[in-house]
């Protein structure tokens, strides 16, 4: 690993005093649902029951479960497309977020989006999104839409937008940044570095690794800290939260990590070093925070494993709910392409005469 | 009624509906301080307030990103993107995101935005600054796009394209902006998806949209006079097509030539004659021809610009030839 | 003649224009290291290495205006943009620049660059990840747009596409790169511009691209054993788009379906069906159809993705109306 | 004018010791010249001989002479649409530029581009691009062939790539920059910071004024010197084109200067306050680098005059040349659209048959 990409800032060990170990179970409980459902979903994928592209939180837990705790049911949220996790830990249910995976009408978005594009308007879940980067000028304009209409304070609402380390690069980024900091919007950026762009490293996608620096061109303040961590994740996101609450300023906040598995399930991902596979896998925050909290007393292995059992039921349950559950209606398919029905609406299917008079 | 530039009857209209609804707010390029490229928005920051005339910084993806994200909060933004030129560096936002965000996930959200961009060539701005694209955004699911070709069209269409609930895309031409007419006075709600007969006729229809109308609308006159009696369907929306309109014409005329600003392969008139070789076919006398732009980036030399681009006499030249393809006899119809 | 896979004929003309000429070089996302998303390049940094096998960040403008300011100093860079649907994040360098530059500087240089990029759907990617955009492109003077069917014309075209001076857009699509077929040993060098019968046939014309045309070649198959003789015309090149090919095929049949994986309002079927249209007027029996598909941002789960969707089947009863509504005999034609 | 927006680094009287007098006239020559074409050829414009758009290099003259004073013949330049003062320091001839100007055959491009498109092969002068940011990637292509095909050292070629503070808004600077910095390509970004984007001044525009600072998020250094003296503008510029050569180190170098005039020649800039005007007056770099010469006694009032007089003649002789030129053949149009013929070509006039068969 670079020297570079060497987390700064807190560090996991110090932050956990203090921390009630009802909160710390209840992390864990989380982190290990994310693990479990994600394994599943890989496993779903394999017997053809989940099609299309899948992106996995494998490595993620730590940060995903730190920032879900975070972020208030009344922010709103914007993701990448490797968002089951995230979706999990905003309450779409981990039955409908597995029947999506399924393309069935149970699904979050009725089967109409997979695994890329969890959503849940009332929920304030606005989406994961499939193109690189395409999420954050959105999400800037959702904070856009928060200053428009309310004042800045401690209850005011802010918005977060995850984005990878690769995704830094393009210019729809640069964009959202500097109109952010010019209109000083509610919004946390997040970039959740897990060193890789599908096989490219952080190195070699961009002339500054310190991606938290990446805001100084705006004026945009940043902080790196340990994405192993939940409870360091969270105070960290707390903090810019805040920030973006009260100030109305637009923070980066870069939380390390590593990609456990391949790019997406299909990837053997053969173009990582055996080292760089290790340093991963000697990383998994899963096994790590059981280890800390079983140290702390918080856990006995008896509990810890429960609450293993516990997330597999859970799984269980959603893979029989997506599997029983129907197809979406190939007849209302026209049905959620447009808002306002005016005349002369193009909903022919294939084959159909084009030009249809009485 | 109220005779109007197409400029006014656009910036009378914005006024009302700032006026009408909080969440309606313009965003885009120098349309505050500057009051607008071609003075669309003049007087509007002043009355309104920068909160609801936003001037941004050059960042297309960025602004109309923004818009977008705004809009699935319920704002309903009204964008100007300078020219449709420029609409290429914001055109991930607008089809791989504006367009797509209700469907992908699942009907749940609406995004209701107006982008209004003028298109156009004639004004030798050269390549990068004269297209025509719209036929990009029509050809789209999701968007729905407009091109009025008269002040009251103009009004009545944006208004109805900020009410509606889709994102859509409001086309606009440099060459309309002085144009004058009629408008209807008081609050006016347009239908998006139909087309109109903009003058009626009996032997050969014409079918345009934006600003062609108006050239069709000069040689339809002309040819009046010659005895030959030319019926101008205004198409207005392009997605939405009217395609029953178009076919119901060239059925009662027989004869069909289509007049457009853009560029012919794969122009909007393809889709406009494939429709009408399929819902007219058995109604057709003569093959039907394009009249469109010739297909280079368009010189900035006032000659080589004139030549490429479709006017009257081409127009009229290729009614000339339809008809006597067609062994048209004037007096027939006399 | 070496039967090969669609990859495997691209990989091996790369590979050999890569030996050939020091100045060509690729450039794009993943196509080194990662040996390209879809495997395109596998062995060519290994080979070649990083100078000219060039992995970029997640910049589709930059690196493709990157490649177009390094062809205007003479190298000829071979880009691949991962999907069509991330070229719009490129478009403003590939249509406002690329294609415009040698005519806006009035001829004085060229911009020898090969874009290569994958459309189509059916792999449930959805919305954003399933477009055929390619009608875009072939609308721009100052492109030219291929679109080869199998491996034989992937080679020929390929090769062709990066000795030529000007800004192509090689079209793929997902669903071909596993398709194999007879490839010709040695250097192919095709023609850019000229469509082919793929098959002969005397009752009908079936007109496709890409993709489509492997479908259009099985359905032609079944009709052939119901004594029915389809011609399919492979376009090949979208711009230029051999126009003669098509309306001498359709003056031979006096029928025509159009068989295309885009969408079908201002699709790439729409300037066929007007060309036929102006160029077999007098030969045509029955209107000429479209098989395209549905309007909808593609959705994810597979029934409404196959829905959406042309196929085999979509073809074969357009074809069977198109016969009925020209009153055609089997027993005529056998 | 906003604190941000005051010049930093060298300022204009320092570095004249040292300047030959033969050097500084020669400066002033060209800074008349280029004023004196700007002038005409906005008059020329109010006789409608020449259209389209035209954007003018007033009050940009001492920052047109002392980059092209440092640019070598071998360099490559990219520019923006504001480039008539470039192309006439480039050498392609007032006469060729005005005849563009007029859209006559005889222009830089044959009438083909206009006031927004300058170029010359031979003489590496790249474009002048009508896309905001539009020229920035392919200069940044420009470097990278320079990189593919040599060494870096004292004499290797560079590029320059001149861009406005507005400019730097836009997506494509910040994924140049980026890969630039990535690279190590021998390119300087030039921002000339007018301190207006049509209407909108830099504060409004950017979340960090100081635009030679917005390399920070790529480690790419920049400079901020006064754009009013040509030797300053040399200098910072030669040191710049250096780094580039040398180190392959790409910089950015923001010159400090005033539009004298509305955005085009039809904008009457009423957006601007009276002070604003006034301050830019008091600043126009033809006058004062007149006055400061004849204070060094480098030139006096009559030599001084007889500058104006010969850049005069020159331009006189450039509008004759350019009015009885002749208009570009219609018939060869199509043949500048592409370079390499193939069958089926789309050369057709308006109204021409689409298919044409024997
Ligand atoms: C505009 C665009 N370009 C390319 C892609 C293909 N792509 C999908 S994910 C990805 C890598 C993103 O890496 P990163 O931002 O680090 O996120 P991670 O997958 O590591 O979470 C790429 C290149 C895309 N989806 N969109
Ligand atoms: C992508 C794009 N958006 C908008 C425009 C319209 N436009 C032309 S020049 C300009 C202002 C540029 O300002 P700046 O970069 O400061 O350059 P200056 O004109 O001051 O030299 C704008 C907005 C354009 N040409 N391209
Ligand atoms: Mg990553
Ligand atoms: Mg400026």
């Amino acid at each position: 690993m670079a020297d570079t990409q060497r987390p700064t800032g807190a560090k996991g060990s110090a932050k956990q005093k203090g921390e009630s170990a009802k909160a710390l179970r209840g992390y864990y409980e989380q982190m290990v649902l994310v693990r479990e459902f994600e394994l599943r979903a890989s496993e779903m994928y394999a017997r053809a029951k989940v099609g299309g592209y899948c992106h996995l939180n494998l490595g993620e837990e730590a940060t995903v479960v730190g920032l879900m705790a975070a972020l208030k049911a009344t922010d709103y949220l914007f993701m990448g497309y490797r968002d089951h996790g995230y979706a999990l830990m905003r309450g779409l249910g981990a039955g409908p977020v597995m029947a999506e995976l399924f393309g069935k009408a149970t699904g979050v978005v009725g089967g109409y989006g997979g695994s890329m594009h969890m959503f849940d308007l009332e929920r304030r879940t606005m989406g994961g999104y499939g193109i690189v980067g395409g999420q954050i000028p959105p999400a800037t304009g959702a904070a856009f839409a928060i200053n428009y209409r309310s004042k800045a304070g401690k209850s005011a609402d802010a918005v977060m937008c995850i984005l990878g380390d690769g995704t830094t690069n393009i210019g729809a980024f640069h964009e959202s940044l500097n109109l952010a900091g010019l209109w000083k919007l509610p919004i946390v950026y997040v970039i959740t570095n897990n060193r890789l762009g599908m096989g490219t490293p952080v190195e070699l996608s961009t002339a500054e690794p310190d991606l938290y620096k990446r805001g100084s061109s705006y004026r945009i303040p940043g902080t790196r800290v340990d994405g192993h961590d939940p409870v360091v994740v969270r105070d960290a996101a707390l903090a810019a939260l805040e920030q973006a609450r009260v100030e109305r300023q637009p923070v980066i906040l870069e939380l390390m990590m590593y990609r456990l598995k391949g790019h997406s399930v299909v990837d053997p991902a053969r173009y990582r070093s055996k080292e760089d596979t290790e340093e991963a896998q000697a990383n998994d925050p899963v096994p790590a925070f059981r280890n800390k909290l079983v140290k702390s007393k918080v856990l006995d292995e008896k509990a810890a494993d429960a609450i293993h059992d516990a997330a597999e039921k859970i799984v269980n349950e959603a893979v029989e709910f997506a599997d029983s559950s129907p197809d979406p209606e190939i007849s209302e398919m026209f049905k959620r392409v447009y808002a306002t029905q005016v005349p002369n609406m193009p909903d022919r299917f294939p084959g159909d005469p084009v030009v249809v008079m009485s | 009624m109220t005779e109007m530039t197409y400029r006014q009857a656009l910036n009378e209209t914005l006024r009302a509906e700032l006026k009408r609804d909080e969440n309606v707010y313009l965003i885009g390029e120098e349309i505050g301080v500057f009051e607008g490229s071609y003075k669309i928005t003049a007087g509007l920051l002043k009355e309104f307030g920068p909160k609801r005339v936003v001037d941004t910084p050059i960042s297309e993806e960025g602004f109309t990103g923004v818009a977008i994200g705004s809009a699935m909060l319920g704002l309903r933004p009204v964008v100007e993107i300078m020219t449709i030129n420029f609409s290429l560096i914001a055109i991930d936002q607008i089809v791989n995101h504006a367009a797509k965000i209700r469907t992908m996930f699942g009907g749940e959200v609406s995004v209701p935005i107006v982008i209004r961009t003028p298109g156009g060539g004639g004004q030798q701005l050269a390549a990068t600054h004269s297209q025509n694209l719209e036929v990009w955004y029509a050809h789209i699911p999701g968007l729905k796009v407009v091109a009025p070709s008269n002040p009251a069209d103009a009004k009545a269409l944006l208004t109805a394209a900020i009410r509606d609930d889709d994102p859509v895309l409001f086309l606009e031409n440099l060459g309309l902006y002085n144009l004058k007419g009629d408008v209807p006075d008081g609050e006016q709600v347009g239908e998006i998806g139909t087309a109109a007969i903009a003058k009626e006729g009996t032997d050969i229809t014409v079918v345009s949209y934006s600003r062609g109308v108006v050239t069709a609308l000069e040689v339809a006159k002309e040819f009046a006079e010659k005895g030959v009696s030319v019926e101008v369907v205004d198409l207005r929306s392009l997605r939405p097509l009217d395609r029953n309109t178009i076919c119901e014409s060239v059925r009662k005329t027989s004869r069909a030539v289509i007049f457009e600003d853009d560029l012919l392969s794969y122009g909007i008139g393809a889709e406009i004659s494939a429709t009408i070789g399929e819902g007219a076919f058995d109604w057709l006398d003569a093959p039907v021809r394009r009249v469109a732009g010739a297909e280079v980036p368009l010189p900035y030399a006032k000659p080589l610009e004139r030549a490429a681009m479709p006017d009257a006499a081409d127009l009229t030249k290729v009614i000339n030839e339809t008809l006597a393809a067609s062994a048209f006899k004037g007096d027939q119809n006399v």
